[in-house]
């Protein structure tokens, strides 16, 4: 055990943890807060794999922007502040197996894939992770289209947004 | 040194957690917040395997750049939609939002 | 820019200036004139350039520019189509782009640019005038042609397919351009097609030049099944021409030379209206001037003579042919110049003129005096435009006292409204005068003189004695009702209101007359004969010498003769004295000694036509086709088979429409489904988290099974 | 001299060998070294915090024509430590049914959102905690923190005073957060990277010469961050009592107060990073690593002054009149102002450094004043439809 793993195990199980409460915890704002316990998890699971700049978005995007969202939407769909009922439906049992399910299955594809032991690559000196990135998401050669697309997609979905829940009184 | 099945691993739990939140709760809210889980699942798995291929490739941190975005517009798209349907019906538990049917 | 190319680009401008126009710019006057005159421009541009080039080419007879690309594959060869300059198509080319690049620019003064709207004008009718107030009190103006920009795209049209004909290397697009050119000819006759005399006179120009056209197709498949090709170097090879010359063709003992050759001729005489296909000429006054000039004078009537020109080593292999060609032209030279002693529209006499003229350029082809016929297509060309754009202009300043006076039932084409005009519109005066003496050929100083000068000469040399006389009293009559004309017009006092208050053209019109004049002055003195009386040999004898050599055997000059000289000498100067004698105290048509009824009426030939073949058209179409043939027998027929396929529908129907396809199949599928889906409908709850679990069960077990049964085997 | 020069790697080495020396393994004397590296640089930043309170409040005593604290100690410099300690001898009080986990953590994270700041501050040419690739990107970040902090305070106290203040101030931020990520990226074009490090290094001339537009929209953008009038929505002291912190007492009200003013001190320092050289004072900065912190702190020193003259000068702007300053104005003109200097950067490759600075500079100075120009239209357009018509037409 190096330090690195025991420093992936803690925060995976961090991750997992509060993952997990995300999905079983019966307060909604917890739920949120929990999400974003696990989306600073993800975050550093992202630092762990030299992905600086995707950690640092995440933690952008995510936290300063979904869960925020996330937290408003809680508060503006909620009579009062109090849970009312039980949160899980009728079939959570079901929808439990199923979850177990394609865990149990995709750890048996992986089992079989033979490239699941492969060790990390050697960074080379000198190589800069972001600006390859910057430069791979504007060069016509690699991502503009797909770049492109993203953010016409981004601007349908806001303006759809504002359409759908725009009040009309 | 941390081998890549650990972090595929991670994903497919974080993945299936998600999905657990997806299937059986009864708040929509909650069922984006299961999506959410699930959509950085799969983020994991596409920094871990720039991590652990090609470096030079950024098609993976790409990736993963353009789930942010999509993850985005859905939580935009979906929470509107949440609003909405709370305006009209004034409930936002998914099982009661059920007329689409025969 | 090799010369080849610049040649397959001389053509380009005026389409493209058409296509712009008729798509973009229609509504916009200023751009619609900018482009077709730019057009122009472009074009008279390339081939100046063609020209100065040819004109450094030693032996361009021999060796003219010519390039050609595959066309249309035919079987295991290709029709080659191709632009080939030589000396013909050279002098042609000068011509024909200065006339038209005159014409382009006359026409934005004709229809009246930069004036304002007329309120009572119409599409398809010649603009009313306008009223304007101007320092307080109202006066009527000339008005805008309302499709002015329709105008200009035509005529870009109708350039575009003059210059294709001329620079052409082959038989078919040369036809093309030709075919185009009768188009645009039918489209701008009946420019003003609110009116009926140009609608009439649009479609009978049309059906009379089809009449001729056919007979040139006909000629060119010949010509094709023949030799197997219809381009003009291949075919002037000795041993085509050869061959040509020694096939008989079976018909009425003639050569196949001869046979195609009086083919192709008879689509010159429909084009370049000659006797019997020359009534469409005249009636196609009914035109804008500029048109008149332009079809009727400069370019698509020389077309015509320029076809001849063209394969005249082809039709001069048959004496047969040749005879016949000298008598019609001859015979045309004449009858035409009779007609036009009688005529009263300033127009019209120069139309018969025109014919007439054409007459002596194909007489001239028929006796073999090739240079000769070319020279004086040439100058006829510039003369006979810048008469008409002259009549054009007088026609406008008398439009102008018409408008001035409010009396619309002056006709301000009669020349006997005319009189006094000379000072009215000095610049039209002389220049119009200029026209006329080089249309009568006024002996030294203008183009026509030398030109019908040589021809005579060569009738005369070459022992055509009847052609030399029917000529020599065709020139006669040419130089008497030239000086009518001019009497008539511009001469003595001013013979009514109209006149009174005629007034000169804007410059656009008469900068394009005074170019025009200095070519029908000048343009003669490029062939004047080497043993001419003192003048010759002082300038070299070009025209001789660069279009002669466009024949494989230069033509040898005739010898200079006193008598043929004397002759021109005193038929054109008689002829104007005595046509100003005759004139110039005539005030009305009563006084005119010359106004026979059969001239009057050119020799009932129109009235002819009508008896002979339109109104039996009119019966056969009505009579025979419609009631005879279509109503009672076709019809008939089909009433027979009415009951019989009512009777099959009706049984398909009720027999097996109804019962097997609605019942059995129709009913019955939607029965089938209407049960499965009553069965199926309890899976759909409305609930999102079910459908999902669905969705996964399906999924986990469809790729389990693909897992396990495909994938492991 | 070599301290002078490098103080940090001089006294890390010196504790390395003595560490070492003491029988501890290498890699945890470098971890226990970095902690107390990272220890320094907190508690310096809690004793300047303490000092920015009296600075604060001398400062407003002034802008408010009084004197100030004065009693304790010379020109009343102890008063924040008595601040202090009648703040912890408060009593603590925790709303009834407030949610108690959550409303403790808040203000913790409310500090910490602004302490993370300082690990990529750099202050001095090797003073620098870590040389971030992502600088930029992680002020954001931070932010984002703050955001969370603010929301969780709001939420968790059960008052609806402080849900309402927690609102109004997460939607300013979340707004104003995209035209200084936009402005952030102007100084990254100019520097080639979104280190801190290097935009500093990259300030041969100040940025601010180059994009003055810029700086003034960051300035804007960092006050609607922090919160501060006039664009303290969240606090609004006469129309929410006092917002997301209403409930709060005694030291985890401190620590928001504190929060917020070394918040502000530290956007000073960014603003002085980004557009005013950092730590770069005509060479001072070569002399010792000390001189530079010095300069840095006085440059930070300035733009927190300039952030309380603006505080305590202009009045509190309405919440939708802010936001739609923001998303109408202020974003678009960030968005115009980064695609022209990107623009000209890419097509002023090459050209001489004063070309540059110069059509960088004018290009600005254009497209603020068009901007201003369409505003006022607007504006005079808005107060006539309010107003009615004011020029009557005499025919």
């Amino acid at each position: 055990m190096t330090a690195e793993q025991i420093i992936f195990l803690l925060v995976a199980f961090f991750t997992l943890g509060s993952g997990f409460m995300v999905v079983t915890t019966r307060n909604l704002i917890h739920a949120a807060l929990w999400l974003i316990s696990t989306l600073f998890g993800v975050a550093v699971i992202f630092a762990l794999l030299d992905a600086g700049f995707l950690a640092v978005v995440q933690v952008v995007v995510y936290i300063g922007a979904i869960a925020i969202l996330f937290i408003f939407a809680v508060m503006l769909t909620r009579k009062d502040m109090r849970d009312q009922g039980p949160q899980m439906n009728r079939n959570w049992w079901f929808g439990a197996l199923i979850s177990l399910l394609t865990f149990g299955g995709l750890y048996f594809l992986l089992q079989g894939w033979n490239g699941l032991s492969k060790t990390v690559t050697e960074i080379p000196s000198g190589f800069d992770a972001v600006s390859e990135l910057g430069n791979a998401l504007v060069s016509p050669d690699a991502y503009v289209l797909p770049f492109e697309v993203a953010s016409v997609l981004l601007v349908a979905a806001l303006v759809g947004a504002v359409y759908v829940a725009f009040n009309r009184k | 040194m941390v081998p890549l099945s650990w972090y595929l691993i991670l994903a497919a739990a974080l993945f299936s957690v998600g999905l657990f939140g997806a299937l059986s709760r009864r708040n929509a809210v909650a069922i984006l917040l299961g999506i959410e889980l699930m959509l950085n699942a799969v983020n994991i798995n596409l920094a871990a395997f720039w991590r652990y291929g090609n470096v030079m490739n950024m098609a993976g941190q790409v990736f993963a750049i353009i789930v942010f975005a999509v993850a985005a517009a859905e939580v935009a798209v979906g929470l509107a939609l949440v609003i909405s349907v709370y305006r009209q019906r004034n409930t936002v538990i998914a099982d009661d939002i059920d007329i689409l049917k025969w | 820019m090799t010369t080849e190319t610049l040649i397959w680009l001389i053509p380009l401008p005026p389409v493209l200036a058409f296509f712009l126009i008729v798509l973009f710019t229609n509504k916009n006057k200023a751009l619609s004139h900018t482009l077709a005159v730019g057009a122009a421009f472009l074009s008279w541009l390339g081939s100046m350039i063609v020209f100065a080039r040819a004109l450094g080419v030693e032996h361009l007879g021999e060796q003219p520019f010519e390039s050609s690309i595959n066309w249309l594959p035919l079987a295991d060869i290709w029709f080659r189509i191709g632009v080939l300059v030589d000396p013909l198509s050279a002098v042609t080319l000068f011509f024909v782009a200065w006339t038209v690049l005159m014409i382009f620019i006359y026409s934005i003064g004709y229809h009246n640019y930069g004036q304002p709207e007329g309120e009572h004008d119409h599409k398809g009718l010649p603009p009313h005038g306008a009223t304007v107030e101007e320092h307080g009190h109202k006066h009527v103006v000339p008005s805008v042609e309302p499709m002015y920009s329709r105008f200009f795209a035509f005529i870009a049209l109708f350039a575009f397919g003059m210059y294709v004909l001329v620079v052409s290397d082959n038989l078919l697009t040369l036809f093309v351009g030709w075919e185009i050119m009768g188009l645009c000819s039918y489209l701008l006759i009946g420019f003003w097609y609110a009116k009926e005399s140009a609608r009439d006179a649009a479609v009978k120009a049309f059906m009379t030049t089809r009449v001729g056209d056919v007979f040139m197709l006909l000629g060119i498949v010949y010509l094709y099944s023949v030799t197997g090709t219809l381009t003009f170097r291949e075919i002037f090879t000795e041993d085509i021409l050869h061959t040509l010359a020694s096939v008989p063709s079976g018909f009425l003992g003639f050569s196949a030379a001869g046979l195609i050759g009086l083919l192709l001729f008879i689509g010159t005489v429909g084009k370049s209206a000659q006797f019997p296909l020359h009534v469409w000429l005249p009636d196609a006054m009914e035109g804008p001037t500029p048109v008149s000039a332009m079809i009727h004078a400069a370019t698509m009537v020389s077309a015509g003579v320029y076809a001849v020109l063209r394969m005249f080593p082809l039709i001069s292999l048959d004496p047969t042919t040749m005879s016949i060609i000298a008598f019609i032209g001859a015979f045309t030279a004449l009858f035409a110049a009779t007609t036009a002693v009688a005529q009263n529209d300033i127009k019209r006499v120069l139309a018969y003129s025109t014919i007439s003229q054409l007459g002596y350029m194909i007489a001239a082809l028929g006796i073999g005096a090739y240079v000769a016929a070319a020279f004086h297509l040439i100058t006829h060309a510039f003369f006979k435009a810048l008469l008409f754009l002259g009549s054009g202009s007088v026609i406008h300043g008398m439009e102008h006292g018409v408008l001035h006076t409010g009396n619309h039932h002056v006709d301000p084409q009669n020349i006997f409204n005319m009189g006094g005009l000379r000072k009215k519109m000095p610049v039209t005066f002389w220049t119009f005068l200029i026209g006329g003496l080089a249309l009568s050929g006024f002996p030294l100083v203008t183009a026509g003189f030398w030109s019908k000068d040589e021809i005579l000469a060569d009738a005369f040399g070459h022992g055509h004695w009847w052609v030399f006389t029917t000529l020599a009293l065709a020139a006669f009559l040419t130089a008497f009702y030239t000086m009518r004309q001019i009497t008539l017009t511009f001469l003595g006092e001013p013979r009514t209101q109209e006149a009174e208050h005629a007034q000169e053209t804007p410059w656009t019109m008469t900068v394009p007359l005074v170019i025009l004049s200095i070519f029908a002055i000048g343009f003669g003195w490029l062939g004047i004969p080497e043993h001419f009386p003192a003048l010759g040999g002082l300038i070299p004898n070009w025209i001789h010498e660069f279009v002669g050599g466009t024949l494989a055997e230069h033509p040898e000059a005739v010898e200079f003769n006193i008598l043929p000289l004397l002759t021109s000498l005193v038929v054109a100067l008689g002829g104007l004295y005595l046509g100003w004698l005759t004139y110039r105290g005539v005030n009305t048509p009563a006084e005119d000694a010359w106004q026979f009824p059969l001239l009057k009426n050119k020799y009932y030939f129109d009235e002819l036509y009508t008896s002979l073949f339109v109104k039996p058209a009119y019966w056969f179409a009505e009579t025979f086709i419609y009631k005879w043939m279509d109503k009672a027998f076709i019809d008939g027929i089909l009433h027979i088979f009415d009951p019989l396929t009512n009777g099959l529908g009706s049984f398909i129907r009720n027999y097996f429409d109804i019962p097997v396809i609605n019942r059995f199949f129709g009913d019955g599928s939607a029965d089938v489904t209407y049960w499965f889906g009553g069965k199926l409908r309890v899976i759909q709850t409305g609930r999102i988290q079910q459908y999902l679990m669905y969705a996964l069960v399906a999924f986990i077990a469809i790729g389990a099974a693909l897992y396990f049964f495909v994938f492991s085997m | 001299m070599e301290f002078f020069k490098d103080p940090l790697k001089v006294a890390a080495d010196w504790l390395l060998s003595v560490f070492t020396s003491l029988g501890m393994p290498e890699i945890i004397a470098q971890v226990l070294i970095g902690f107390l590296g990272v220890l320094i640089l907190l508690s310096a930043l809690m004793l300047l915090d303490i000092f920015l309170v009296w600075v604060e409040r001398k400062v407003v005593s002034r802008f408010q024509d009084r004197i100030g604290p004065n009693r304790v100690g010379p020109f009343g410099l102890i008063q924040p430590l008595a601040d202090i300690i009648k703040l912890l001898i408060k009593e603590d009080t925790t709303p009834e049914g407030a949610d108690r986990v959550v409303y403790n953590i808040a203000p913790l994270l409310s500090m910490m959102s602004v302490l993370i700041l300082w690990a990529i501050v750099p202050l001095a040419p090797t003073m620098l905690g870590v040389d971030l690739n992502v600088g930029a990107l992680y002020l954001i970040a931070a932010g984002a923190i703050g955001t969370l902090s603010i929301i969780m305070a709001g939420w968790a106290s059960n008052n609806k005073y402080a849900l309402i203040g927690a609102f109004r101030q997460v939607a300013v931020m979340v707004s104003f957060e995209i035209p200084m990520l936009t402005v952030l990226l102007i100084p990254t074009i100019f520097a080639g990277s979104m280190g801190m490090s290097a935009i500093t290094q990259g300030q041969d001339v100040w940025y601010v010469f180059l994009t003055p537009l810029g700086a003034l929209i960051f300035l804007i953008a960092a006050i609607a961050e922090l919160g501060r009038a006039p664009f303290d929505m969240g606090e609004a002291e006469s129309e929410l009592v006092s917002g997301y912190n209403i409930e709060y007492s005694g030291m985890k009200f401190g620590m928001f107060y504190a929060g917020e003013l070394l918040h502000a001190f530290t956007f000073g320092g960014f603003w002085a990073i980004l557009f005013f050289g950092g730590y770069r004072f005509f060479g001072l900065e070569q002399v010792s690593a000390f001189l530079a912190v010095v300069v840095i702190v006085f440059k930070g020193m300035v733009g927190y002054w300039i952030i309380m003259w603006i505080k305590y000068t202009l009045l509190r702007i309405r919440i939708d009149h802010m936001l739609g300053f923001n998303w109408k104005f202020l974003t678009p003109l960030a968005f115009v102002l980064l695609m022209v200097t990107a623009l000209l950067h890419a097509l002023l490759a090459g050209t001489p450094s004063w070309v540059y600075i110069s059509v960088m500079f004018l290009s600005n100075v254009l497209i603020g004043w068009v901007s201003l120009e369409m505003a006022r239209s607007y504006s005079r357009r808005e107060r006539e439809k309010v107003e009615g018509v004011k020029k009557t037409v005499t025919t």
